[in-house]
């Protein structure tokens, strides 16, 4: 897996260059559709950044939970714990906070939000801690189980959708709207931004902090570069170390799954995930695992996102050809920074 | 259970097996390259739209697979273009890719078909049954009266196995995976190596997508993949990087889903999403069992030449 | 896309649809697409169409149409019911049109396909065609519109066999079609030999699974749903339960745009020509007169209201769930 | 005139901002054994690789059989004849020796089975010349590293280079082997091959060599045939300093502090001098105890078979044994990094380890110095609070550690993996001298030092020792002059068992045979 390897992403001309280099395949391939690249580039970029609304209402707010399941990747990558599970440990903080959003109708908000909160980290974290237990106990890799308990918990969402918190009417398989207590304020009036983007800042400062200045963070990052020093050098147990940063992890997921509940859809679905907690990896990565860096990143992707549903609406592009393009624009990214990262390394490169 | 039902669900268990087979036993060789491509899943759904537009041209199964295999080489050549020529992060890469993959098919195949589609009919791939070995019983039809592409799994997994440890090559190939650097030094070609590797993959993962099309469901439609590249990638794991165990973790992984429809057809009163978490479910006790402790290939999904 | 042309005279129409899944299903979004089409063609209005990914993208989708000047959305599927009561209030001059939505306000539509009126002729006609007894029915997700549809089947087919033994199986999604195809092929081997689907996209995995039986020398038989998939696979298709979406649609936007919608649910079925179930010319030889006389007083008792078809109630009104 | 096989000028290097490369020079002829000298991080091995295929150099020319060539991959390298040793190990841990040999090689693409026979013989063959004993069907990462770097130098042997380049192939060679590498190194210059070798220990280098180069600060400071150069000018062209610097380097260390001491070490040139016993003081308290430790290797047979040993406050007790005879588990157990199968282990809290693989368990390659110092901090209370680790004092720390052991890096916050192989090993002890206020566990030491460093070790452990309140010191070492020079007592390891050096068998020969096993030297 790869390492660590500090950059930035914003350094001037990379994102010129991005823009560039992806506008011209874009355009082109978008000709070759017959479709006109200018209209859609107008619509993308006016569905992201257009108004102070498109914004914060729609790039913000996709980006949210980008940015608390890539912060929960980053989180276990840090530790060489490589949980691709996220989406799963999602599902299953969203289900807890559906379930604490219904039945706790009757609590004040400032006990009922918090419970939610942290009942949906808790989830996310119990849904990793399978995995976990099964790489500290069993020695079994964790790649695979973590993708198989995020299938298992797509299968867990539709049935408790139809089964246990199913809508009073017994017809539609989603939950009803949870208690009015039970939802994230606007964090700005008048916009659909919620007060879970401080969440995720604030999450990302502390799991920063967390890496920078702390033991633990630091043991972390020590198992996750080297098991062997950490143990031969460091005195380190591995052990404890690799559990936290399974449950850790699974629980920022979780929570992310708890802010989509109580910020955005206020019910829980079937298909609730578009697969969050997979571009949560893309994410994670691209920000070379600092906590920091995933904002900048899911904003990114959330921008990328708004402007694929933009360009569907305002420029009558088909979602297929959105979402090719929304693939290319990934891979330009990934082509610049990777060039300008050649660069700064100058002929360090064999 | 009759014995009706379960030589079908034998059946069915080889006809889902099969193409998670043919595309695990290609990321298989990848893997051991050390490289990771998670935009399977795109080379199997352009293998699928690959095989039925050349099975359409040509009207036949066997140019089909011929266009699907090619389809999925040219998205292994994108990925691998980025991902071993550039060096870029193989993860990031793959994902990009499949989304691709899932785009362009979809806009492929609605401008050739129409944005709503079309009830496409496609020259099939039929079965071919193998004297003597058909007429085992019980499992006779389920292993040999299966299309063609499924003998080519059935043949590569001893043919992978022998490539990889008892040649040359295959122990460059290895040795790529496990430690690139020493590789190198050695005077093997890394990027050589893991661009064939990849591309490898690819065409099988093709391969698998042109056999769901043609030899299974005779028709295409839009993410009728439907995830098999990501569960591929799992039984590679499951298969734990060994061409014979890979193919039975595949048909491991089929029989575990034509459980579900077996037991659905039975009857049985439960919530079906129950029925669709069973394989996963079962995947999962198999390597908390017996099947865990698995070690992938050392310098799976980091660039050569490492950034630094 | 782009602005409203600024009128001389009246502003064109300015219409949306909202799809959760690929229109090129040829199935019920692509209905809803081709609809939205008609519209544009018919009546000159301004479309514009969004598949979304997630609820997450519901509210969204609502406020870029609501507060760029929409007319009317159709939001084709019950999912989107929640958010469209939010959005409803939010814009109140846009009407939004919820396909199997349960929630009704001024400007929040529910819009309802009786399609069980199609699939209880169905029904009737499986269990008529039926040798062993068995039918089989394939589903996607299970969501109302499909319960409904099932529900329906199964009451035609005991209308005309009480006895008869009816399978059910979900694959969990609409674009697999290898595993729709298992799913059939399980039923076959139980020994079902008529099914029907509700899988969307992948029901062309189980008119394949019928036609690999009927290769080996089986009699079965397939049915198509939602629309006329009867050219689909002339040989072993025997009849569509059909909705005739766009039709619909062009009727709804023609409503709004005369008069108005008013606040009520729009129910489309039989007795509206919307829903029906269409024999395939090709193999309707095959179908005993006597089956289709039945099915043909059937459809007459359901088009005057005489027989009501089993649904699935969840509209809720004011008084009550309807 | 002899003809010239390989020559690099003026070769510049960069890595960023560190100039490893400042215009150097080396000219290799055909028939000699050319010795590379230089101080750790002088800028070896970073021409080497250039001449191996693995670096590409930013400016200078490079010519090989008299023509000028690219070297711009391993490939072309060895196509060209140059087969390089690394210093950094560069074999496939989970594939056997054998098949490590055979990788690269194209014999019989097709048919690995076939390729793997023919090795086998030529490998057996050479085996026998060179005395390099490797088991070629084992797993290398079941080897210790000593049996590692002899796979290194056979799969480069059996590709028959004309040019064989060595980066401290030594290192952890027993002294015998040394002696039959050298012999080798010998009998294929006469054949008219060029041998490049680089080794820290100016005796060894100057027993073997024909010419010699010298490197400074990546320059090229000094080029002579051996006849022409003795240890103490080679040493002041390396360090380019003042005469008393050089003569401790060379060998004489003086230390300068009010101790009653005066304690003297012998190595590098080779003439020990013996430890004034009677200056020392009496050991102190017992530190450390094992008691009939058992234990099993992480692959096959068992590794300490009833191991008993008492360390005690300020005394130096070595372990000399061949590498793969335990030391690896005995240092683990000693030092708390691993729990015998049975056994009683005792031990202080304040332990320091200095592990035999520096690279893959010293150090965390793509941590800055500081925070690989922090590694043996981060559970110190003086250097944490609460949940915090006081990084400004762990960075103070780290400092200190870089001046003390002139570690050549551009500051605490350079990542290990830009420091050269003896600047890693610097890092290493001096980080575990810091917390080893109780017990040192140390194996080899100063695998890869250069002189000054060898000598200002020795000198650290030295002192560490001086009084009886000091740590005990465990020094498992394979370099008999090393051990011979520091222990207050000595044992010899063989096959998982301690047997103590009689003080009549102190001496380079009876240790020696102790090692192989033969017990009638300690009688
Ligand atoms: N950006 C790229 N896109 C696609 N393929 C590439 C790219 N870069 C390299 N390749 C392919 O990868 C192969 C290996 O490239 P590379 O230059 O590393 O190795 P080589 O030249 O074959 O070997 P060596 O460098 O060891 O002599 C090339 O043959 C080329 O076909
Ligand atoms: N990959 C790298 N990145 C940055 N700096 C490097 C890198 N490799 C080597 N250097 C620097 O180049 C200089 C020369 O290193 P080199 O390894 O050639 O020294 P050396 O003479 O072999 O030393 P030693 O005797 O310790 O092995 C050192 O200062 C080292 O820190
Ligand atoms: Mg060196
Ligand atoms: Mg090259």
């Amino acid at each position: 897996m790869p390492r660590p390897d500090r950059f930035r992403l914003g350094a001037g001309w990379v994102g010129a260059g991005a823009v560039a280099a992806t506008g011209a395949v874009s355009a082109l391939l978008l000709i070759v559709g017959g479709y006109d690249p200018f209209e859609a580039a107008g619509a993308a970029l006016g569905g992201a950044f257009g108004s102070a609304d498109a914004f914060l209402s729609v790039t913000l707010v996709r980006s949210i939970p980008l940015m608390l399941t890539g912060l929960a990747v980053a989180f276990a990558f840090r530790a060489g714990v490589w949980n691709i599970g996220a989406e799963g440990q999602l599902l299953a903080g969203a289900i807890a906070a559906a379930w604490v959003g219904l039945v706790g109708r009757a609590l004040p908000a400032w006990l009922l939000l918090p419970m939610l909160l942290a009942l949906a980290a808790f989830a996310g974290a119990l849904w990793a801690l399978v995995p976990a237990l099964m790489k500290v106990r069993l020695g079994v890799g964790e790649v695979i189980t973590t993708l198989l308990m995020s299938f298992v918990a797509i299968e867990l969402t539709a049935f408790v959708v139809r089964g246990p918190l199913q809508e009073p009417r017994g017809v539609f398989p989603q939950t009803e709207a949870i208690a009015a207590g039970a939802r994230l304020p606007a964090l700005v009036p008048g916009t659909r931004l919620h007060l879970g983007v401080v969440l995720a800042v604030v999450a990302a400062v502390a799991v920063a902090w967390l890496f920078r200045q702390t033991k633990l963070g630091f043991r972390m990052r020590a198992v996750g570069a080297s098991p062997e020093a950490a143990r031969m050098a460091g005195k380190i147990d591995t052990g404890p170390v690799t559990l936290v940063a399974f449950l850790g992890s699974g629980a920022l997921a979780g929570l992310a799954g708890g802010v989509q509940v109580a910020g955005v859809t206020y019910a829980l679905y079937e298909g609730y995930s578009p697969g969050w907690g997979y571009t949560a990896i893309a994410v994670a990565l691209l920000a070379a695992l600092d906590p920091l860096w995933v904002l900048a990143t899911a904003l990114l992707f959330g921008a990328l996102e708004a402007g694929a549903a933009a360009m569907q609406r305002d420029a009558g592009i088909p979602a297929v050809w959105a979402v090719a393009v929304q693939a290319l624009l990934i891979l330009a990214v990934l082509a610049l920074d990777q060039m300008r990262r050649r660069a700064n390394a100058g002929s360090a490169g064999v | 259970m009759s014995e009706a039902e379960l030589e079908l669900f034998l059946q069915a268990s080889v006809r889902l097996g099969a193409p998670l087979a043919l595309a695990a036993l290609g990321e298989a060789v990848t893997e051991r390259a050390g490289v990771i491509n998670i935009g399977l899943e795109g080379a199997i759904i352009a293998g699928a739209l690959g095989g039925a537009l050349g099975a359409l041209a040509f009207e036949s199964g066997g140019a089909g697979v011929l266009a699907g295999a090619l389809a999925g080489g040219i998205v292994a050549l994108v990925f691998a273009a980025f991902a071993v020529g550039l060096g870029t992060d193989q993860i990031i890469t793959g994902t990009a890719v499949t989304l691709g993959g899932l785009g362009l098919t979809g806009a492929v195949y609605q401008a050739r078909f129409g944005a709503t589609g079309t009830a496409l009919t496609l020259p099939t791939l039929a079965p071919v049954r193998l004297p003597l070995l058909a007429d085992i019983p019980l499992i006779g039809d389920a292993l040999f009266a299966q299309a063609p592409t499924t003998y080519l799994a059935y043949a590569l997994a001893p043919a992978l196995w022998y490539f990889f440890f008892r040649t040359e090559w295959g122990l460059e190939l290895r040795a790529v995976g496990e430690q690139p650097d020493a590789a190198a030094a050695a005077g093997v070609r890394v990027r050589r190596v893991r661009l064939l590797a990849t591309l490898l993959g690819g065409t099988l993962a093709g391969v698998a997508g042109a056999h769901l099309a043609l030899a299974h469901a005779g028709t295409f439609a839009e993410n009728m993949s439907a995830g098999r590249g990501f569960i591929a990638i799992a039984v590679v794991a499951l298969g734990r990087w060994n061409p014979p165990w890979v193919l039975l973790a595949a048909l491991f992984f089929g029989a575990a889903s034509a459980l579900q429809y077996l037991l659905q057809a039975l009857g049985l009163d439960l919530p079906y999403q129950l029925f669709l978490a069973i394989p996963y479910l079962l995947t999962l006790a198999a390597l908390a069992g017996w099947l865990g402790r698995a070690r992938a290939p050392a310098a799976l999904a980091t660039p050569w030449p490492p950034p630094r | 896309g782009g602005d409203a042309g600024p009128g001389e005279g009246d502003a064109p129409l300015r219409v949306a649809l909202l799809t959760a899944g690929p229109v090129s299903d040829a199935g019920w979004y692509a209905g809803a697409y081709e609809g939205l089409l008609a519209i544009r063609d018919s009546l000159g209005a301004e479309v514009s169409h969004q598949q979304t990914r997630t609820p997450a993208e519901f509210d969204e989708a609502f406020l870029a149409y609501g507060s760029s000047g929409y007319d009317l959305v159709f939001a084709h599927g019950f999912e989107y019911q929640d958010a469209a009561m939010r959005a409803g209030e939010q814009f109140p001059a846009t009407t939004i049109v919820v396909s199997g939505g349960g929630r009704v306000a001024a400007n929040v539509i529910p819009f309802i396909f009786e399609l069980e009126e199609g699939s209880y002729l169905a029904g009737m006609l499986a269990a008529g065609m039926s040798e062993s007894g068995t039918i089989g029915m394939v589903g996607g997700v299970e969501i109302p519109p499909v319960q409904g549809t099932f529900r329906a089947f199964e009451a035609g087919a005991r209308a005309v066999d009480p006895d008869v033994e009816i399978l059910e199986a979900f694959t969990g999604n609409w674009d697999d079609v290898a595993a729709a195809k298992e799913a059939a092929a399980a039923q076959l081997a139980r020994g079902a030999d008529v099914i029907i689907h509700n899988v969307d996209a992948a029901s062309f995995g189980v008119f394949q699974a019928v036609r690999e039986v009927v290769g080996m020398g089986r009699t079965a038989w397939a049915l198509g749903m939602n629309r006329d998939q009867n050219d689909v696979a002339p040989d072993v298709i025997l009849g569509s339960a059909v909705i005739r979406i766009p039709e619909a649609f062009l009727e709804v936007a023609l409503a709004l745009q005369a008069r108005g919608l008013g606040g009520e649910p729009i129910y489309e079925g039989a007795s509206e020509g919307v829903v029906d179930f269409v024999l395939n010319p090709a193999l309707s030889s095959r179908v005993p007169p006597d089956l289709v006389g039945s099915m043909d007083a059937a459809r007459e008792r359901i088009r005057s209201g005489e027989l009501a078809v089993p649904r699935v109630p969840f509209v809720e009104t004011e008084s009550g769930i309807r | 005139m002899i003809a010239v096989r390989a020559r690099l000028d003026g070769v510049v290097r960069r890595f960023g901002s560190v100039e490893a490369l400042a215009g150097a020079s080396l000219e290799v002829r055909a028939g000699e054994v050319h010795a590379l000298l230089g101080e750790n991080g002088a800028g070896k091995s970073t021409l080497l690789s250039i001449l191996g295929g693995m670096l590409r150099p930013d400016a200078g020319t490079i010519e090989v059989g008299g023509r000028q060539v690219a070297l711009a991959s391993p490939r072309v390298a060895w196509a060209l004849g140059i087969g390089l040793v690394h210093q950094h190990f560069t074999l496939v841990p989970p594939l056997t020796v054998l098949e490590n040999l055979a990788l690269g090689r194209r014999l019989q693409p097709a048919r690995l089975g076939r390729t793997l026979t023919r090795l086998r013989a030529e490998a057996e063959r050479l085996v026998q010349r060179t005395g390099l004993d490797v088991r070629l069907d084992a797993r290398v990462e079941q080897l210790a590293v000593g049996e590692r770097q002899r796979v290194e130098i056979l799969k480069v042997l059996l590709r028959d280079p004309s040019v064989l380049v060595l980066d401290e192939p030594t290192a952890s060679l027993a002294p015998a082997e040394v002696a039959s590498l050298f012999e080798l190194l010998r009998g294929l210059a006469a054949e008219g091959r060029a041998i490049v070798l680089v080794a820290h220990k100016i005796d060894e280098v100057l027993a073997v060599a024909d010419r010699v180069t010298i490197l400074r600060a990546g320059r090229t400071t000094f080029s002579d045939v051996r006849s022409k150069v003795d240890a103490a000018s080679l040493v002041r062209a390396m360090v380019g300093e003042s005469v008393t610097d050089v003569a401790a380097a060379v060998g004489v260390v003086v230390v300068a502090s009010g101790s009653a001491r005066a304690a003297a070490v012998g190595v590098g040139v080779g003439a020990s001098v013996t430890v004034d016993d009677a200056a020392r003081r009496r050991p102190g308290g017992l530190v450390a105890t094992l008691a009939d430790v058992r234990m099993h290797a992480s692959v096959g047979r068992p590794a300490l078979e009833g191991v008993t040993l008492e360390v005690r406050r300020g005394e130096i007790v070595g372990i000399a044994g061949v590498q793969g005879n335990g030391q690896r588990e005995l240092a683990r157990v000693l030092s708390g990094r691993s729990l015998p199968d049975s056994g009683s282990v005792q031990l202080p809290a304040g332990v320091g380890f200095i592990p035999q693989d520096r690279t893959l368990e010293g150090l965390i390659g793509d941590f800055d110095l500081a925070e690989n110092v922090a590694l043996a901090l981060h559970a110190d209370p003086r250097f944490t609070g609460p949940a915090a680790l006081r990084w400004d004092a762990v960075r103070a720390e780290a400092e200190r550690v870089r001046t003390r052991f002139s570690i050549v890096a551009s500051g605490t916050k350079a990542p290990a993996y830009a420091l050269s192989g003896g600047n890693r090993q610097r890092l290493v002890i001096g980080r575990e001298l810091l917390v080893a206020s109780d017990l040192l566990v140390a194996e080899d030491p100063t695998r890869g030092l250069d002189v000054a460093a060898t000598a200002f070790v020795h000198d650290q452990l030295r002192r560490a020792t001086e009084t009886s309140e000091g740590p005990g010191v465990v020094l498992i070492s394979g370099d008999l002059d090393e051990v011979l020079a520091l222990s207050d007592r000595l044992l010899v390891v063989s096959r998982g068992r301690l047997t103590p050096v009689p003080e009549n068998a102190r001496t380079r020969e009876g240790v020696g045979a102790l090692m192989l096993g033969d017990s009638s030297a300690a009688a």
